[in-house]
């Protein structure tokens, strides 16, 4: 596949894995076992099981009516909100569990942002009987506190980040020490298509079922499986790599990234990373970020915790250089306003990461023909305080 | 000319290694601090370059990291400070710093900017031994740079001879799995470590680092490899008693 | 069926219609037209339909594979937590908007304790685009304040109901007098199986999808429809409803139905109505209820709001005088516990309400072999205060 | 003998009549409200009794149900305060209550209680039509009791032609669709509905009930009607004056 992975850990330019020798071990292990034991028989069956059984998967492809109405356009929501524990997100910590079981691993690391992957991270390891701490900035602990409480009952350690900007990149750097406190025991549930090779693709293959899904139910309700386009939010990008996987060499598909522009890209106050980064290497991984002209990561800023990251994943950095995805960038603002016009039209309150997706009708129109699936990713439980203060409800 | 790393290690048995974090405490210490620590008697110097997200510091060097770039701490400004420092000194002197603000400088443009200013060598803990290898090697030879790599305690022995043929000037060894950070004790297992590592009587001399803080983990560390880096403890030193009182912090380690 | 209800309404002693004349028109305009709406064919497909892909049904019936071990013996839970908004609430949501729109209706009413029926009622009302008046007790406000957000996220309006106990029981008295004052454009959706006939048969059809699935499911897994044991709480009693429709009448399945006990039957702060309850009329149904010799409703108590309710439904009241069922009290104490050791087993936080069916293990032993269902009416989202605070995590 | 209730509608045209909860504002003001409402002219009396859920009533009569209740008021109780009424007082008593306080003193037990006591009649608003008659009729004919029915705007024109069929004493008319509460107005669709169930010649007397509150809404109501009741008002009335002013209030409806 041209746009996936090369057997080097690249996407085009970017990817890799930009460590220090001291996570080299744990990093060259799984690069030589995740592909071999993710394709065995028996942990497919497993990683099938529990998406199934546990997640509830297969998520529904749900034709929006009253949003399709409105924007004159056709809409098909992928309700990954639906999944177990409320996002995307365990598909992956599903898989990485599974993995960390095989490699005989008894304590789990995961940083978080909007605390929806320290949830499926802490959910798993209650599931398999592991250790969990979850590495979680100050402030992101204050704004996504029913996430904080939900990692607590399942019996996770949640370890404030101090440092920096006090939210998802400190997070995720606090748990790469960790890494590098606890190399033999220890197995880090990178939460999203970031982090050093092969964190990337393997957090890719395991949300690829998300499109896989896709697929099969347009068929089902389309009579074909491509859409027009393809639209999911990007933080660090595995929702949307998961909804774009199958299709990323299929470029009659359009692909639309959305960032979060946050106060606005020129204000300083942004997360939009495609619009304001360079090239550079975080956490691991040569991809775009923002950062000072010193090579200084900036501070990045966006009222959604989980968007709130100055990197995108190396994969979307290179669907982004060579322009096969369309990058937009949408605003706090817009975001709360799509995601009470989605909660009050379809009855389904989005996480705020969520609705910046559905804010591209601000920003963008469609042919009445035009078959749209949107990658609903959240839900919006754990953002409730957010809205209910930004409307004033 | 010989390296200076290649020619003190060849004039000394055991070496005393000093990392600082350039720009802090205050922005203009740099040239300061090397001429304390060079009159102190300190044979050689990791001038760190700040970065805002050091993965593999701990909460001190991350501190002084973040003053020194609130100070304006710079690759350029660094630069611009050691100037002329080879006029004042002929200490070895290695700029240890992560991997994104020596790509935005651009590689070549750094290490030319290094052999301009007369520094030694590198330590880039983010820039893994094969990526060196096949992208950046050549730009480092073409600016006579040697570039220092990490072994750890979980490095493979395979991996270590081969780190061991490819490098030049010192092996840095990573005392402990963990982070940079003062540390009171060697335990038992990091003796074994030690012991095994200088069994293996490698080719490039090793200096051991991360933990070192006071006399009895240097001379622990010392008595199982050609040198020691102290950090943490130098930085939490200044912070307290600026750069007025080096010589006694580096008296305690003689 | 025998233990289902008989065509006047009843079951057995219990049931029927005690409705102030008021009522009269919208009872017998329901009465007379629920099983005809809801059994033409377009009714059906658009029932499922949404029930497939905007609630996300079937919900899987999951093996507890580590709460199985620690209680020696097979335990599926039937995953309702899974539904979109996060219970089994929405089944009957579903259903009654689809008849308030066959019946012409524009305005949507309706009581709620824990907030799911509220949230759920909330949710098809943005679905349908219809207006909606949420009443709901003013303690009830307070501690399931999330529910309350999301219902106002949802461009629902909720009524705090003052007097009584400010509870479930005060916010179905001020439902049932909005829709006497509005008796022609408003539609009351219950949210269990209580009140006046047909309401208790009506919910309890729509919520038999969840027995329905678990036949289908069960055979799949152990090669009999049939468990030993069907467990599920009741607070009203919809969930238990749903989960005991099809098999009323399969008396080799044992059913039982967990009631909240509050801080102890003998306490006076109990809402476990089988036990302490006597016949008698509420909310227009004659059925078991907690009250006073002088026949004055009792507050009831419990940690769990969707559990704090006087009454039980009528097709209980009847399982119960008949022993069809057991039925079992489970204080505040061992529910919250059930529920954190749920979290940290499976990783899966339950509503409160639900935590008491998980109690069952500290009540009652079970064979290697039985094959229980329990039923995981909802997740504990609402509940996170709660629990944090019972447990100072 | 005949029924009081009927009696006093042959013999008078217009009848007003008055609710109040039992036990409120103190729990034996029972016998004083009677007298003092019989002797201010008023031609029949609902006696409520108070219910801790009671469905089809506004703020102001749960709240004198719930102070009631807490003032001890029950159905034993109530009885035994209207043990010898019939020494003092020829009125029409009719007793309305919810069902399930009733149910639990015991149908007959209570029919029979009414028929000692001397009570005329009951109105039980969640009781229907069809329970009644089925379950409970034989029961109340036995102890010679009226039960009245009520009907609503929404009445259709065929059950209100049931219900006049089976009626004995009056027929509730709620003045809207609506819950008890004083009202200052009754408006046109109202009056519109006055005069449908006027047309249709009903064989039991009417009386209107549910927001009757000044003699304005008073007048409007007896003119369409064989009667009155006013509830809420009057509750308001003796929360605020007392037992002692009662000829006042009724006075503003002669
Ligand atoms: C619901 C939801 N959507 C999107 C994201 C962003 O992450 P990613 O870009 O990896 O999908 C998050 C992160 O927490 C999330 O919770
Ligand atoms: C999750 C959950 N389970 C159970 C109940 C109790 O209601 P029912 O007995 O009608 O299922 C509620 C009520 O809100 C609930 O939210």
């Amino acid at each position: 596949m041209k746009y996936n992975v090369d057997n080097k850990g690249y996407y085009g330019d970017f990817g890799g894995a930009y460590i220090p020798e001291m996570l080299y071990p744990n990093i060259s292990e799984l690069e030589k076992n995740y592909k071999k034991i993710s394709s065995e028989p028996k942990f497919i069956n497993e990683f099938n099981y529990l998406l199934k059984q546990y997640v509830g998967r297969p998520t529904p492809l749900y034709y929006a009516k009253r949003l399709s109405k409105k924007y004159k356009t056709k809409i098909y929501l992928k309700r990954e909100d639906l999944c177990h524990t409320g996002a995307h997100k365990i598909n992956n910590t599903i898989g990485q569990i599974l993995l960390a079981e095989k490699l005989g691993k008894k304590r789990i690391i995961a940083e978080t942002g909007a605390g929806q992957h320290g949830v499926a991270t802490a959910t798993v390891c209650a599931l398999k009987g592991l250790k969990c701490i979850i590495y979680m900035g100050e402030i992101d602990i204050i704004r996504q506190s029913p996430n904080v409480a939900r990692m607590k009952m399942l019996g996770a350690e949640v370890r404030p980040a101090k440092s920096g900007s006090k939210t998802l990149k400190d997070a995720t750097n606090e748990a790469i020490r960790d890494w590098i406190n606890n190399p033999t025991d220890t197995h880090y549930i990178i939460g999203s298509v970031v982090g050093p090779h092969p964190y990337p693709d393997m957090v890719a293959r395991f949300q690829s079922v998300i499109s896989k899904e896709i697929k099969k139910q347009l068929k089902i309700k389309e009579g074909t499986p491509f859409p027009d386009y393809l639209i999911a939010c990007v933080g660090g990008g595995s929702n949307a790599a998961g909804t774009f996987y199958e299709y990323l060499d299929e470029t009659k598909v359009k692909i639309i990234a959305v960032e979060a522009a946050g106060k606005g890209i020129e204000t300083g106050k942004s997360a939009a990373t495609s619009a304001l980064g360079k090239e550079g290497i975080i956490h691991g991984s040569r991809t775009l970020l923002m950062q000072t002209e010193d090579g200084q990561i900036t501070e990045p800023y966006s009222i959604s915790a989980g968007l709130d990251y100055p990197g995108v994943g190396p994969m979307h950095a290179n669907l982004f250089r060579t322009k096969r995805a369309e990058f937009i960038s949408i605003s706090d603002d817009e975001a709360m306003t799509a995601g009470l016009e989605l909660s009050q039209l379809e009855g389904i309150i989005p996480a705020i990461e969520t609705g910046h997706a559905f804010a591209i009708f601000q920003q963008k129109k469609f042919k009445p023909n035009d078959i749209l699936v949107i990658n609903l990713s959240g839900r919006g439980d754990k953002d409730l305080d957010t809205y209910i203060d930004y409307f004033k409800l | 000319m010989m390296n200076r790393i290649d020619q003190k290690f060849k004039t000394q048995d055991k070496i005393l290694s000093i990392y600082f974090s350039a720009g802090f405490p205050n922005i203009d210490d740099t040239r300061i601090i090397i001429k304390e620590l060079e009159s102190a008697g300190v044979d050689m110097i990791e001038i760190g370059l700040p970065f805002s997200d050091p993965l593999a510091d701990g909460p001190t060097i991350q501190e002084s990291s973040n003053i020194a770039i609130k100070n304006g701490m710079s690759s350029q400004k660094l630069f611009n400070q050691l100037k002329n420092i080879r006029n004042e000194t002929s200490i070895p002197l290695v700029i240890m710093g992560y991997f994104n603000p020596i790509l935005q400088f651009g590689i070549e443009n750094f290490c030319k900017k290094c052999k301009d200013v007369g520094i030694d060598g590198l330590i880039i803990p983010d820039l893994p031994v094969n990526v060196y290898n096949n992208r950046y090697k050549s730009i480092f030879q073409k600016y006579e740079l040697y570039n220092m790599f990490l072994i750890t305690p979980q490095t493979s022995e395979e991996r270590i001879r081969y780190i061991d043929d490819i490098s030049k000037g010192f092996i840095y060894m990573v005392s402990d799995a963990s982070i940079t950070g003062a540390k009171n004790k060697i335990n038992l297992n990091q003796k074994k470590y030690f012991n095994r590592i200088s069994k293996m009587k490698l080719k490039t001399p090793t200096i051991i680092g991360f933990g070192i803080s006071n006399s009895k983990t240097y001379n622990t560390a010392i008595s199982h490899s050609n040198g020691a880096i102290i950090g943490s403890a130098f930085i939490k030193f200044i912070e307290k008693n600026g750069t007025k009182k080096i010589k006694e912090f580096v008296e305690k380690f003689r």
